[in-house]
């Protein structure tokens, strides 16, 4: 059932955009703080990049949706589907088998069958990211400034996406404590037995600022919240914690996207929104791309965000140390690794 | 119940005022007249609807930026807001009705034949498809409130079914006419075992149902989250906290995937449909039901009657968890089937409490309210980003506020009380 | 006050409860109304008192016409009401029940317990009606619950009408006396009374002029001096037999032994204390005793409701240790709770499943766990014609039954199965003539099958009509056991405690730790 | 008539109190202890528990044998079990099992802080533990004061939802933390207003009312959460100041727990006082409990039972908003989609818990608030329990003490039952 016209039923802003791209959100929805926030802000970006693209989104509230939604974009005369979160993956190969004619992305993750097993696809473009690289710089950064020798992290949740982040940080911790002959503490995250804080939900930013500031009152100094909106809690906390404790984001730069930029000494970026809008942009002009594209620090898919307040107080010495760090890491010579790392294409 | 009429009414709300030049028959038309403005449950569920459609289509123009714009300049040139609100509204109700019963572009191809037969039934086996788990949830709470007990715990006890359905679905290897009925069986034995806590705490030491139910469905939710992570049901092959899927022999088949293989609707639905007639025949024919219903009236009265209240509790309780249980294995072993997650639930089994009361613990009225949640569902889903997600859930909230008060709806519209009263759903305390 | 009614109607959908109804009360008159269960009297009351407004008709208070809008209206127009159905707050104090609504407060709104204790005290002194205003009324004897309700109702304002809608249904005999009493001392005063009451002799003893009335309608005005069969066929319609006829008994084996029974309730007071009793076949044991004596927990104890901490219970001569109410009931146990709205009826269930309440599982009403509903419809068309049960139909929920056709739903259950013993608990209270006249006759027609029966009653009208030994029950003992024709004075001695008989081993509060 | 005419005393009821057994609770209070032995002598030997006072005297800290203290508070709980096997007066029932409840958590908590790396800060874990139980002393509160007169109110969840949501708008309109305050106040009585509107006027099943303001409440926020996301300085960030009291929060322990919190605490305890207050010693108290109990009573009584359900409810709103604002204003948060998580229905429980009594609400909120806390601290020193067993923590310790200690908890007996005046 494919190549139907595309219906003009919905008459939205570009109602004569000629191409439409269409995003498909896991649950949390387009204003989750987090993935589906961001690879939205990559549609609109590329709406407004060019006029002859028309975007839009339909939320799943649980994997029972994907396959609807999914179908109803492609219905909806769609010529371009991002499906967003590794749990769709299986999904949107489906639909993408079925629907040659269109093209899909899939972000975080990659084209796979319902068991998980890889699977050979034309259409379906792969967007993933390698954070624990950010994280990794973040962390060492964290070592470098923290004055109480403790630092923090949580998770909204253990999954590969927010997991990746806590490792790359503990690993960076671990970097510092090596080469500097520190002895930084990681509260939160036990990278070797893969435990740690989790709060079980992105939403609850109540519970985010409780943990944190139980996190405080054991010594820590610096938060790296690693959940969404939950997140939050880790700034207030921070803020009401005092000029000793401040916090480093994750996801966007934090500096920009939340309230708390004087709380923050860096963000460890993923760089989703604009991944999404090359990839909209490239679909546009016939390129849609049939590929993986692995985020990581040498092509700038991930990056750690500028100190901006903290310019001052993050050393020169420090700096240096993480720009051969970022050199070492982009020529291969330091790997980050974390079990949840994309696979290398 | 009269609640099945309730899936039509989107498209056309019926003009209360048929005034009409004719009158062949003067009398049928008063009496169809008199009905029409008269409270009884048909049309006050047609009503309720209708009032419902009409608060969201305020909802739905002033979230519309652009409708919203006219309305600025309204005094200057009052057609613009008209007809950008008349678009709009008649977009998204279309949407709306498009998503849960019947696509009218789908209807075009179709019968230009560019379509086929299956195309033109995907919103129905959406609705349906959403429909079964809360028929399910929807019984486990009917089932209690029948015995005097408030089950809020069909959450926990559906998560407790999903796993056993799962667990069952992944684990043996077994043929399909074994397998899959050894892991339904499953997944209400879970959900029964779970279920009968609550039960079994009232019976023994007094502790309130609606307690122990919230603890427990709190304790069933971060149980869900450990037992993914946990190397015997976290999948193999993915990374994401998702579990193992069944085996083939496990999942329900489809009912229609034949005609196109989008049709999700599966067995689940027939189970679902024959849980609730067991249901009601357990009530209204069975000792057990007689029993039930006995103790959900007059305790007193049933235990000096010689029925045993503590086990008549921990029995309700169980088959009420085997029921929402049911529910989580439909999902489990239905469109969940490759893998469940720890939002496969949702809140279906919050959800299943609106239902059952919807349906005044009637097992026709479940399954009807239960279709009318499914449509709903369903055309939210399609009808997005037209439609914004939150508008359907408040579009929910207000059908089933006017449908479960037609004192409301009968004040608001000024109608006549029918003869037998206004068929309110009763009320019960703790 | 002197209060007129004219053409007072009351419906309920295409019911109508009260048909226009006329009716003049002059200033201190008692003024009595008669009827059946179901007449209407209540509901002409609850008119009076604004808890229900009339469907037409007027009510006129010196002349004037007056419309409430609910019961504070009434109240603040002087009139107080005793409720045939207590309104007590159950965990609330005398002190609080009775001060609820013109609270005593020490301003804004601050309670003054003091006050309100006080206030208690002063009604109960000066009429003598003893109350303590710190008890908790849920735990009171219904006799002292119904206190507390004639104290409420005399603590209004300027209370010139006070209407007591069947206030001594579960009054001892001494009380009723007190009551009649104070009525006559208020209507002496100047307030106007306007009385119901299914005990004619009370009506007799009081009235000033007596109102029958009958299906909504009045049907007669009476003077005091009517017979009490007079009133009787008034009220019913027909001629009414107020004696009961029975022979002697003829005493079989025992069908019911109780040895040493000790109960102690939740809050560790000792209910029963050493109780036995024993009934054979074959006759009425009445069981005499102000309410709240033990009473209830021996009737729940019999049946299996409550566990005994030490004693025997044997029925039919086999041990009920260890059997559950089901099996004691299978075997043969009757029960006729004293609560009929809590423990005897499901209001919701119909007249027909209500028949087969402790039968259900038995054959023939259900086969394989699958209820046979012809068969209970079945019973209960036989069950309604055998019994005269006023119903509409089996399906006919049991809640829309009057009293005592409700009643008569529970005589019926008890009395269409085989049973070899059966505990009576109140069976007539608040029963009109007719239905008393026809549940007596039925006990006894029991007896004579060769069941024992246990009769409990708080009304010794009753007991003396029916049973063939009485045994008076006393802080949770067998304070006595005595003959049909002892005198009332010395079973009114033996309610109360007082060693009136030589025969009893009691002295009233000795506590010993027994065991 | 032929009446004795000899004075009817009230008959006293003789009041020896026979010692009562409790088989059940006994064995299980006695095997608990015994296990907390075997626990202690087979685990324990050579652990310490670290117990540190970390805000007033930041370097105090004690290590506790926790061999010895588990061993002690084992034999308590097993002793307390004894005493109930031998039969004990009833009326120590309840602190019997109070004791051995209290034993058997106290030495959970000795031995859960004898792992390595932990240690119990007092100040830190209590003060948070008493700002944590504040949305359920808010909520229960809201709960109490509508179910003491009769309406089941399962809404709270959307009640503080919509004073999360007004609180921290109104804040950002007016530039006031107090007007937000009152915002919230008036946000969750508006809602509870439908409830009490529908619940007495229109008599509509008070369960289904509260399940669908839930929706709307959510469907609202939600929804208007995304109109102002339009529009900069709708939903910025407030926070309520932390109040200090000079002196009095330098005692240790005693100091930050109480005399070093936010506004939101201080409101909590007095407000548990004054509904208590309210409840059991003024006139509207009375009606109120009347109404709940018997509506028939107090309608006969001249009280307007209708009326007084109608603003009881609508001020139980103000209750439950002030609540929802615990979590913007509370938290220094901006308001998000849902950021209540279920705990107006975990504050439905406490309710119960409390026995719709304003002191109970406290103590089953601290409860509530305390088990989190610990469950957060343990989680964030590495504790070698799963999160999620930890994050159970505060719902199955609310199980065992309603199956262990509360028991039966008996609802207002009109508690959802509509009142038709003119019914019997
Ligand atoms: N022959 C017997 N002797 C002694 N006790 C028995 C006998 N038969 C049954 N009982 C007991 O009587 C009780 C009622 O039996 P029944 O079979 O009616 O139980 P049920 O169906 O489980 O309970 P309910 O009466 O509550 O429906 C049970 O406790 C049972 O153990
Ligand atoms: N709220 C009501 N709705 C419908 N019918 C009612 C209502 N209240 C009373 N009735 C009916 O009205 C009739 C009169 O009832 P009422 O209580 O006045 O009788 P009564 O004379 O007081 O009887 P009793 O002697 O049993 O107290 C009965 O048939 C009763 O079922
Ligand atoms: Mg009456
Ligand atoms: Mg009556």
């Amino acid at each position: 059932a494919c190549g139907e016209a595309p219906s003009d039923s919905n008459g939205g802003d570009n109602a004569d955009a000629s191409f439409s791209a269409c995003m498909v959100t896991d649950s949390g929805g387009i204003d989750d703080k987090s993935f589906n926030e961001s690879a939205w802000a990559g549609m609109e970006a590329a709406q407004s990049e060019n006029d002859d693209i028309e975007v839009s989104y339909k939320e799943s509230s649980n994997t029972d949706d994907y396959d609807p939604n999914l179908q109803a974009s492609v219905d909806d005369g769609c010529d371009f589907i991002v499906g967003v979160g590794g749990l769709m993956a299986a999904n949107v190969t489906t639909a993408a088998l079925a629907n040659t004619g269109v093209g899909f992305a899939i972000v975080d993750g990659s084209p796979s069958d319902a068991s998980g097993a890889p699977v050979e696809t034309e259409n379906v473009y792969s967007i993933q990211f390698d954070t624990a690289q950010s994280a990794f710089l973040a962390g060492y950064v964290a070592a470098s400034q923290t004055q109480t020798g403790t630092v923090a992290t949580w998770g909204g949740m253990q999954i590969p996406p927010v997991t990746i982040f806590m490792d790359g940080f503990a690993e960076g911790i671990a970097k510092h404590n090596e080469d500097k002959g520190t002895d930084v503490q990681l509260l939160g995250w036990d990278e070797a037995a893969q435990t740690g804080t989790f709060l079980n939900s992105f939403e609850d930013a109540a519970a985010g600022k409780s943990t944190s500031d139980t996190f405080i009152s054991q010594g820590a100094d610096i938060l790296f919240p690693v959940a969404g909106p939950a997140g939050i809690g880790a700034l207030t906390a921070a803020e009401e914690a005092g000029d000793a404790v401040n916090a480093i984001w994750v996801d966007t730069d934090g500096f920009e996207s939340t309230d708390y930029g004087s709380k923050l000494i860096t963000s460890a970026e993923k760089g989703l929104a604009n991944a999404v809008r090359d990839a909209v942009l490239a679909a546009y002009d016939g390129d849609a791309g049939n590929g993986t594209y692995v985020g990581t620090l040498a092509n700038e898919g991930v990056s750690i965000a500028p100190f901006h307040d903290f310019d001052a107080a993050v050393s020169d010495e420090t700096k240096a140390e993480l720009d051969a760090l970022q050199a070492a890491i982009i020529d291969g010579s330091l790997v980050v690794e974390s079990p949840a790392s994309p696979v290398a294409p | 119940m009269s609640d099945s009429t309730t899936t039509e009414a989107p498209a056309q709300p019926p003009a209360p005022d048929a005034d009409g030049g004719e009158a062949p028959k003067p009398s049928f038309v008063r009496t169809f007249g008199r009905y029409l403005t008269e409270a009884n449950s048909v049309m006050v569920t047609i009503y309720s609807l209708v009032l419902a459609f009409l608060i969201g289509a305020i909802l739905l123009i002033v979230s519309d930026e652009y409708t919203r714009s006219t309305f600025t300049y309204f005094f200057a040139r009052p057609q613009d807001a008209w007809y950008a609100s008349r678009d709009l509204i008649a977009e998204s109700y279309t949407a709306l009705f498009e998503g849960a019963i019947l696509n009218f572009n789908t209807l075009e191809s179709y019968q230009a034949g560019q379509a086929d037969f299956g195309n033109l039934l995907r919103p129905l086996s959406e609705t349906l498809t959403y429909a079964t788990p809360l028929i399910f949830t929807g019984l486990a709470v009917g089932l209690a409130f029948r015995a005097g007990l408030f089950n809020i715990g069909a959450q926990g006890q559906l998560i407790f079914g999903m796993m056993g359905a799962l667990i069952v679905g992944f684990s043996l290897d077994l043929p399909i006419w074994l397998h899959l009925p050894l892991a339904v069986i499953a997944g209400a034995v879970a959900g029964g075992l779970f279920g009968a806590v609550p039960g079994v705490l009232k019976a023994s030491t007094g502790a309130h149902e609606v307690i122990s139910s919230i603890m427990l469905n709190n304790i069933a939710a971060l149980f869900l989250v450990w037992a993914l992570g946990t190397t015997f049901l976290h999948s193999e092959t993915k990374s994401d906290l998702v579990s193992k899927s069944v085996d083939e022999s496990a999942v329900l088949p489809t009912l229609l995937s034949s005609l196109n293989p989008s049709l999700r609707v599966n067995l689940a639905l027939v189970i679902g449909i024959a849980a609730a007639v067991f249901t009601w025949w357990l009530l209204s024919k069975s000792t057990f039901g007689f029993r039930i219903r006995a103790v959900g009236f007059n305790e007193h009265a049933a235990q000096t009657a010689g029925m045993r209240i503590g086990s008549t509790y921990t029995t309700t309780m169980a088959a009420a968890g085997a029921l929402a249980g049911l529910g989580g294995a439909a999902l489990a072993l239905g469109v969940s089937s490759g893998g469940i997650t720890t939002n496969t639930a949702l809140d279906y089994g919050f959800s299943g409490i609106t239902v059952a009361l919807l349906g005044r613990a009637n097992p026709g009225g479940i399954v009807a309210s239960a279709l009318l949640f499914g449509a709903l569902k369903a055309g939210a889903l399609s009808a997005q980003p037209d439609v914004p997600v939150d508008i359907s859930t408040l579009l929910q909230a207000t059908i089933v506020l006017f449908i479960a008060a037609p004192a409301l709806v009968k004040a608001i519209l000024h109608l006549r009380t029918p003869r037998g009263g206004l068929v309110t759903l009763e009320a019960k305390g703790w | 006050m002197r209060l007129e009614l004219k053409g007072l109607t009351k419906k309920f959908g295409s019911f109508t409860a009260d048909d226009d109804i006329d009716l003049v009360v002059e200033p201190g008159q008692i003024h009595a109304i008669l009827g059946e269960n179901g007449a209407g009297k209540s509901t002409l009351m609850n008119m009076l008192y604004g808890i229900l407004t009339p469907t037409s008709g007027e009510i006129l208070i010196d002349g004037e016409p007056v419309s409430f809008s609910g019961p504070g209206d009434a109240i603040a127009a002087g009139i107080g009401m005793v409720h045939q159905h207590f309104k007590l707050v159950g965990p609330f104090s005398v002190a609080d029940n009775v001060q609820l609504g013109r609270e005593h407060t020490r301003g804004a709104g601050v309670l003054s317990a003091g006050a309100a204790r006080k206030a208690v005290l002063d009604v109960s002194e000066q009429y003598g009606l003893r109350l303590d205003p710190d008890a908790i009324c849920e735990d009171l004897p219904v006799g002292v619950q119904q206190r507390v309700e004639i104290v409420k109702a005399l603590s209004g304002p300027e209370t010139q009408l006070l209407i007591l809608d069947e206030p001594t249904a579960v009054l001892t005999p001494a009380e009723i006396t007190e009551l009649l009493q104070i009525m006559r001392n208020l209507a002496a005063a100047g307030t106007s009374i306007l009385f119901i009451s299914h005990k004619l002799k009370e009506v007799q003893a009081v009235a000033d002029k007596i109102t029958v009335i009958r299906r909504g309608k009045v049907v007669a005005e009476l003077a005091p001096t009517a017979s009490e069969s007079e009133m009787a066929s008034a009220m019913v319609g027909r001629a009414v037999s107020l004696q009961v006829d029975k022979t002697p008994a003829a005493p079989g084996e025992p069908r019911l032994e109780v040895e040493d029974l000790t109960v102690v309730s939740d809050a560790g007071v000792k209910v029963l204390d050493g109780l036995s009793l024993t009934v054979r076949s074959g006759e009425i044991v009445g069981l005499a005793g102000v309410e709240g004596n033990g009473q209830t927990e021996l009737a729940r104890a019999i049946l299996g409701l409550v566990r005994p901490d030490a004693g025997r219970i044997a029925v039919d001569g086999r041990d009920a240790h260890g059997r559950s109410p089901a099996r004691r009931i299978a075997d043969g146990l009757g029960y006729i709770p004293e609560d009929r709205g809590r423990d005897g009826l499901v209001a919701e269930f119909s007249v027909a499943e209500n028949l087969v309440l402790n039968q259900y599982k038995d054959a023939p009403f259900s086969k394989g766990g699958v209820v046979d509903a012809a068969a209970v419809r079945k019973r209960a068309v036989d069950s309604i014609a055998e019994f005269d049960i006023r119903t509409q139909s089996p399906e006919e929920s049991a809640s829309s039954l009057s009293g005592g056709n409700q009643q008569k739903v529970i005589i019926a259950r008890e009395f269409s199965r085989p049973r070899r013993f059966l505990v009576a608990a109140q069976p007539t209270r608040g029963v009109d003539v007719g239905a008393t006249e026809f549940i007596h006759s039925r006990l006894v027609a029991e007896r004579d099958t060769g069941t024992g029966v246990l009769l409990i009653s708080s009304e010794l009208d009753e007991i003396y009509a029916l049973a063939d030994r009485i045994a008076v029950i006393y802080n949770g003992r067998i304070v006595g056991e005595v003959g049909p024709d002892t005198p009332r004075e010395v079973i009114g001695r033996l309610m109360v405690g007082a060693s009136a008989t030589p025969a009893t081993p009691t002295d009233e509060d000795a506590n010993g730790g027994d065991r | 008539m032929a009446v004795d005419t000899a004075p009817a005393p009230a008959p006293a009821l003789a009041d020896d109190r026979a010692p009562a057994r409790h088989l059940k609770a006994g064995i299980t209070y006695a095997v608990l202890g015994l296990l907390l032995v075997v626990v202690a002598l087979t685990l324990l030997g050579g652990h310490t528990t670290t117990i540190a006072v970390d805000k007033t005297l930041t370097d105090a800290t004690w290590a506790v044998p926790t061999l010895a203290v588990v061993l002690g508070l084992g034999a308590v709980c097993a002793l307390a079990g004894a005493w109930m096997i031998a039969g004990l007066p009833q009326r120590r029932f309840r602190t019997a099992s109070a004791v051995a409840v209290t034993a058997f958590v106290l030495a959970l908590l000795f031995w859960a802080y004898s792992q390595e790396g932990t240690v119990f800060r007092a100040e830190s874990i209590l003060a948070g533990a008493l700002f944590l139980s504040m949305p359920y002393i808010f909520g229960a509160l809201s709960g109490v004061v509508c179910e003491r007169s009769g309406v089941i109110n399962i809404g709270i969840e959307g009640q503080f939802l919509m004073g999360a949501f007004t609180g921290v708008l109104v804040a950002n309109i007016t530039g006031s933390i107090y007007a937000g305050l009152a915002g919230a106040m008036i946000a969750g009585s508006l809602s509870t207003m439908l409830l009490a509107l529908l619940a007495t006027k229109y008599q509509v099943n008070q369960v289904v009312v509260g399940v669908i303001l839930n929706l709307l409440a959510l469907g609202f926020t939600s929804f208007m959460y995304d109109q102002l996301k339009k529009a900069e300085g709708f939903n910025d960030a407030f926070s309520v100041p932390v109040i200090s009291w000079g002196p009095l929060a330098d005692i240790p322990v005693i100091g930050p727990v109480l005399f070093q919190q936010k506004l939101f605490v201080y409101v909590g305890l007095v407000m548990v006082a004054v509904v208590w207050f309210l409840l059991y010693r003024t006139r509207w108290g009375l009606r109120t409990r009347a109404v709940g109990e018997h509506p028939a009573a107090a309608d006969s009584m001249g009280v307007n039972v209708n009326r007084l359900r109608y603003w009881n409810v609508v001020a139980a709103g103000l209750l439950a908003g002030f609540g929802g604002a615990w979590f913007t204003l509370g938290n220094s948060l901006a308001f998000n989609k849902n950021m209540t998580a279920g705990l107006g229905f975990v504050a439905l429980a406490v309710m119960i818990v409390g026995r719709w009594n304003p002191l109970g609400v406290l103590a089953g909120a601290l409860i509530f608030g305390f088990t989190t806390q610990i469950a957060r601290d343990l989680s964030a020193a590495g504790s070698s329990v799963p999160g999620e067993f930890l994050q159970m923590l505060p719902y199955a310790v609310t199980l065992v003490v309603v199956a262990g200690l509360i028991g039966k908890a008996k609802a207002p007996a009109a508690d959802g039952v509509p009142y038709n005046p003119g019914d019997k």
